[in-house]
């Protein structure tokens, strides 16, 4: 009796759970990047690969328990003993995951091994808690060098720049909203003014750590114009929950002119 | 030392006195029924904790009195505020981590089974063995106290993560003498644990009696003599790591802390550290940690799966054992699995990647001898019977969970969401629990000498495994959609819409919670009213079962135990125990 | 329990003697003005050298069974070995700084 | 419930069980040999011999990453730290030899050899301790401190230093300490050889850490 409700019980779970991923009750935001699409496939690969695996687990289970419950049986082990247990293991599971590390590498390398374009845009992006800033490098095309001793939230120098005595930095433009013109390679630099904090776009894919006292780079670029939030998944203190930016894909020609307009506010 | 303490084991006779039989009794079945008290106690602790967060988490303006009560500036009112939820977060994994998950299922059982199953008087080390449970149990309270200091514990998480957990009470409330208390509670555990798992490598090395060959040790056994070394080697590098996260922030160290930090425009006095040297650090212990903590799970389920079908597992004890060592062994190559996006090197990924993958064939083998062993078998459904298939399937779908996390193109996208969550309380946390839950029901019979209430039992286990899978399977699906962890309100546009969902996991965790009570109460009053147990009511065949119940004070009433079978000789009704000498079995 | 029967005591004096030559040999090559690299390189496999002594003479792993000496050396070693996936961060923290 | 197959056992009797105890530990016929063939407490000292090895190795990993992400280091031990250094050496090395001496007394029963020769060891380790402290004393003079580093390099040296030496100093004081045990309790005959052989293992384990600490701390460090 127990083994027949245990049975029916997991079937349900099972069931349940391949109907909702399967159906996409819960998903992924439609992706906006250039490389997302390899990153959704392997996910839907893996989906496929793990789900075969779950639901076969499960069901074995739940046969079993359903077929094999009370006493008086002989008992018997399955034919050919451990041995296909463990030869489907190698083979079938090892020819699976190897599949899945060989097309995932791609998927990863196409972030994080291709060298950026180098007509990437480059933006430059500051976590503190718990806000996001953002640095162009303005008309020079030069970042303004970084003095930690003057970041002074109280007149707004965020980055620490110089701007009286480094000619760099005085056109950088800092925004508190990142702004990247649509289909244009974008390199952004990561890093950190006090903690760990962590820069992630679900629409592009994207999640990458501030580490702080390095500069991590990362290259992506958008394909889709559109308004996107920017959310720190690095736990850094107590409005970790509130710590967000917003990301605006624009055209070339809105972008210019968000860029001046935020250059005159300067 | 160990060299003074190996006497005991030779001259200590049953104690005399309360403070000796039941405080600093260097009993090991005493000291087993400590620690097991001790994770239980923490465990409800710990689920109090996940209580107040999951229902703020549903219902943000909640107040909740007690909290309230708990702390002043945490939760005025008893509304909690967002460094409190942190907070509460933050010593929830602790506690379920350290002190439940790595304290009950290896110290508490294996503490009180495995020298009985090896036919041992008691542990190598008596007095060491007791030590290591004070020890921990000041680890324990050096945790708990963190509530009852004015900033009140730490809001890193159970991982530390250096420099917000480094810097000091500047990086905001609880991670000032908070955070201390936290790495000072974490290295007193470390040491504990070493002194644990030294004295288990040793018991079952030397200490097994006439015939007992490391090929007929029980299942159990294997799996916390493996365990052990795996503990062994991945404290003795959270230690470290401890010591130098308190230098950092007491000795003004900078191991972790890179220069030109600025905290609240206070620039911080410290340079040339590096966080992710602390990741790393952490995570070499933080992975092994996991398998830590599951594979007495493994040793318990197994051990307990042969009494209830009556037959051998699939495979004898060969396959299974060579499963956990192979599992134990690639969980120390694997931890930057954790780290993907962490800013590590990202060739270094893929490095760890493909093991992280290849842990999967040994899990699954493992898996599949559970599952096959069902084949034609004679299942009996008593509680122990029903939690161990209740691990086998949560462990299947946790192991899932892995394809996921263990590839960094896939994990970039699911890192720090719920999906994480999920899967971690699937694996680690919950088929823990569940292996815990039947080892507590198999063994509390031995233990305490009276029967659990099969009736109530089994009302725990069919309420329990359905509510888990919506609490962490929901999880894994808001994953999916990008739901990220440890956030103390759902503020952002996107998180917003899911708060109904959130809803409806709170309810599920409250509910899941309020039913461990049916397990307290049963585990309380079967303690004092339980009928009489026999001494050997599953019908077990290794050498717990070999003896009264609860057994004496050197567990065998001074017979020469002598070992002639194997641990899982069933056949059907008939089973050979493993001390039944060869002649007694032709008879049968 | 006679483990050590195998060595006069005047032997183990030779072997005291050999590790301070090694010493003496470190000490030497700390000041030929070699790359770190190298000093490093060649400080460490002395160090093993003496360890290796140490561990099978003074601690005479040499006069017990073997396994003993299989079952504490691997585990060691394995940890020590695959601690060493931290360098390239350890390398890529000089290149990637954020102030130089 | 299968019907128990050993129901007659009445166990529980402590006055039977009192005499089974004294034996136990021991590798007599009731208990299995252990596959190392030595005495519990040594296997037990050997494991802890590993851990503690992991833990130093760490420890010297993170100072081998500070170094290699910090270029500038700066390297304050001159000719006078090293042979400071050089004669520490000679002192721990000379002591594992007088350790030997001990155990091999003790094994021989010589008591009285095997107490001279355990004080002998203790004193070594003492002036040992004593050296080690000058070698702080006089770089915390220069201005070393954990945080600090008067040559303007990194200041991760004097973190490091302190906390490598410093554990090995703590190893090396709490040997002195237990051997004092060791030797009182072997004069008053509560402990024999295995207790001394056994802490000779840990006595030498501390020595054999030295031989990593002193070249990557000190020789690593000399300009």
């Amino acid at each position: 009796m127990a083994g027949k409700v245990f049975a029916v019980l997991v079937i349900l779970i099972t069931l349940a759970t391949a109907y909702c991923v399967m159906a996409h009750v819960w998903w992924m935001p439609v992706d906006v990047s250039v490389h997302g699409p390899k990153i959704d496939r392997q996910i839907e690969e893996t989906v496929l690969v793990a789900g075969l695996l779950f639901i076969a687990g499960q069901l074995v289970l739940a046969a079993f328990a359903f077929l094999y419950g009370g006493i008086g049986r002989k008992p018997r082990q399955i034919p050919g003993g451990a041995k296909p247990l463990i030869i489907f293991a190698f083979v079938l599971v090892g020819t699976e995951i190897l599949a899945l590390s060989f097309i995932g590498s791609k998927a990863w390398g196409s972030v994080y091994f291709e060298a950026p374009d180098p007509a990437s845009m480059r933006v430059d992006v500051q976590a503190g808690q718990f806000a996001y800033y953002f640095r162009y490098p303005g008309p020079d095309g030069k970042f303004g060098s970084l003095h930690p001793d003057l970041i002074n939230e109280g007149n707004q120098n965020y980055f620490g720049l110089d701007t009286d005595h480094d000619p760099d930095a005085k056109d950088d433009v800092v925004t508190a909203e990142l702004a990247i013109p649509v289909n244009k390679p974008i390199l952004i630099t990561l890093h950190s003014k006090d903690v760990g904090h962590s820069f992630y776009v679900r629409e592009l894919r994207i999640q990458q750590d501030f580490v702080p006292g390095l500069n991590i780079p990362i290259h992506f670029t958008a394909t889709q114009t559109g308004r996107f939030e920017i959310v720190c998944t690095q736990l850094c203190g107590l409005g970790h929950y509130n710590m967000k930016a917003y990301l605006s894909v624009l055209s070339q020609a809105d972008f210019e002119n968000w860029l001046k307009k935020q250059a005159s506010m300067q | 030392m160990p060299a003074t303490s190996a006497h005991a084991a030779v001259h200590h006779g049953p104690p005399q006195g309360f403070i000796r039989k039941y405080v600093f009794s260097v009993d090991h079945k005493v000291i087993g029924i400590q620690y097991t008290t001790l994770s239980v106690v923490a465990a409800f602790i710990g689920m109090a904790l996940s209580w107040a967060f999951r229902i703020h988490l549903g219902w943000p303006d909640a107040h909740i009195p007690l909290l309230g009560m708990l702390s002043k500036n945490g939760a005025p009112g008893g509304l909690m505020t967002p460094e409190y939820y942190l907070s509460l977060v933050t010593m929830h994994g602790t506690i379920m981590a350290f002190f439940v998950l790595t304290a009950a299922p290896m110290a508490g059982y294996g503490n009180y089974m495995l020298p009985i199953q090896v036919g041992a008087a008691d542990m190598a080390f008596p007095r060491l063995n007791m030590a290591s449970f004070w020890v921990t149990f000041v680890g324990f309270l050096l945790a708990c106290a963190t509530f009852f200091i004015p900033d009140g514990p730490p809001l890193s998480g159970w991982t530390a993560y250096a420099p917000l957990s480094a810097v000091g009470e500047v990086a905001g409330p609880g991670q000032g003498w908070g955070q201390n208390l936290w790495g000072l509670s974490i290295a007193i555990f470390c040491v504990a644990s070493l002194l644990g798992a030294l004295n288990f490598i040793v018991t079952t090395l030397d200490l097994r009696t006439k015939g007992m060959t490391m090929s007929r040790l029980p299942i159990s056994t294997w799996a916390w003599f493996i365990n052990a070394w795996v503990s062994l080697l991945a404290f003795a590098v959270l230690l470290p790591t401890c010591l130098l996260l308190v230098l950092d922030r007491l000795g003004g160290t900078s191991f972790f802390i890179p220069g030109g930090l600025v905290i609240n425009d206070q620039m911080q006095p410290h340079s040339g550290g590096s966080p992710l040297l602390f990741q790393h650090l952490f995570w070499f212990f933080g992975h092994p940690e996991v398998y830590i903590i599951i594979l007495p799970a493994f040793g318990i389920v197994s051990h307990i799966i042969p009494t209830f079908i009556r037959k051998p597992l699939v495979g004898g004890w060969k396959v299974i054992t060579w499963a956990m060592v192979a599992i134990g062994t690639l969980s120390f190559i694997v931890w930057g699995h954790h780290m993907f996006v962490s800013g590590m090197s990202p060739y270094m990924a893929m490095v760890f990647s493909v093991p992280t993958l290849f842990i999967t064939i040994p899990s699954v083998i493992a898996t599949m001898v559970w599952l096959f062993s069902l084949y034609r078998a004679n299942i009996r459904f008593d509680t122990p019977m029903l939690f161990s298939l209740g691990f086998i399937s949560l462990f299947i779908t946790g192991g899932i969970g892995g394809f996921f996390l263990a590839q960094p193109s896939t994990d970039s996208y699911l890192h720090a969401t719920t999906f994480v969550v999920g899967h971690f309380h699937f694996t680690m946390g919950l088929s823990a629990i569940f292996g815990a839950f039947a080892g507590f029901y198999y063994w509390f019979p031995k233990m305490f000498g009276r029967m659990m209430n099969e009736k109530l039992g089994k009302v725990h286990f069919w309420l329990s495994f359905p509510l888990v899978y919506c609490v962490f399977m929901t999880m894994h699906l808001t994953g999916f959609a990008g739901a990220v962890r440890r956030y103390s309100a759902l503020v952002d546009d996107f998180m917003a819409p899911l708060i109904p969902t959130n809803r409806f996991i709170s309810v599920a965790a409250l509910l899941l919670g309020a039913t461990q009570f049916i397990f307290l109460f049963n585990a309380i009053w079967s303690r004092f009213r339980g009928p009489e147990a026999p001494n050997n009511p599953w019908g077990g065949t290794t050498l717990e079962w070999d003896t009264t119940s609860p057994p004496p004070f050197d567990n065998f009433g001074g017979r020469q135990i002598t070992v002639y079978h194997g641990p899982m000789e069933y056949d059907g009704e008939a089973s050979v125990m493993q001390t039944a000498p060869p002649a007694a079995v032709a008879g049968t | 329990m006679s483990s050590n029967r195998e060595l006069t005591m005047s032997s183990y004096v030779g072997i005291g003697v050999g590790l301070m030559v090694i010493v003496g040999i470190e000490v030497v090559l700390t000041y030929q003005h070699l790359e770190p690299r190298t000093l490093l390189f060649s400080l460490l496999s002395l160090a093993c050298l003496e360890a290796f002594v140490a561990v099978l003479y003074l601690m005479h792993v040499k006069y017990e069974r073997p396994i003993l000496f299989w079952t504490i050396f691997p585990a060691t070693l394995f940890v020590l070995t695959f601690l060493c996936y931290l360098w390239p961060d350890a390398f890529r923290m000089a290149s990637m700084r954020l102030l130089k | 419930m299968l019907s128990d197959q050993r129901s007659d056992l009445k166990g529980g009797d402590v006055n039977v069980t009192q005499s089974a105890i004294p034996s136990l530990g021991q590798h007599e016929v009731l208990m299995e040999a252990s596959p190392y063939g030595i005495e519990k407490k040594k296997l037990g000292m050997w494991v802890f011999i590993v851990s503690d090895a992991c833990t130093f190795g760490a420890f010297l990993f993170a100072y081998g990453y500070m170094r290699v992400g910090n270029p500038v280091w700066g390297t304050p031990f001159g000719v006078g730290s090293v042979v400071n250094g050089v004669v520490m050496t000679a002192v721990l090395l000379s002591s594992s030899f007088t350790m030997l001496a001990a155990v091999r007394a003790s094994q021989t029963g010589a008591k009285p050899s095997t107490k001279k020769w355990l004080g002998i060891t203790m004193l070594l380790g003492t002036i040992f301790a004593a050296l080690h402290l000058k070698e702080w004393f006089s770089l915390i003079g220069e201005g070393w401190r954990l945080f600090y580093n008067p040559t303007g390099g990194a200041a991760q040296f004097g973190a490091t230093f302190f906390s490598v030496t410093g554990l090995h100093l703590t190893h090396v004081v709490t040997g002195v300490i237990a051997l004092a045990f060791i030797a009182r309790g072997y004069n008053l005959g509560r402990y024999d050889e295995s207790h001394v052989e056994t802490a000779g293992l840990y006595w030498h384990f501390v020595d054999l850490v030295w031989m990593f600490v002193f070249p990557l701390m000190y020789l690593m460090n000399a300009h």
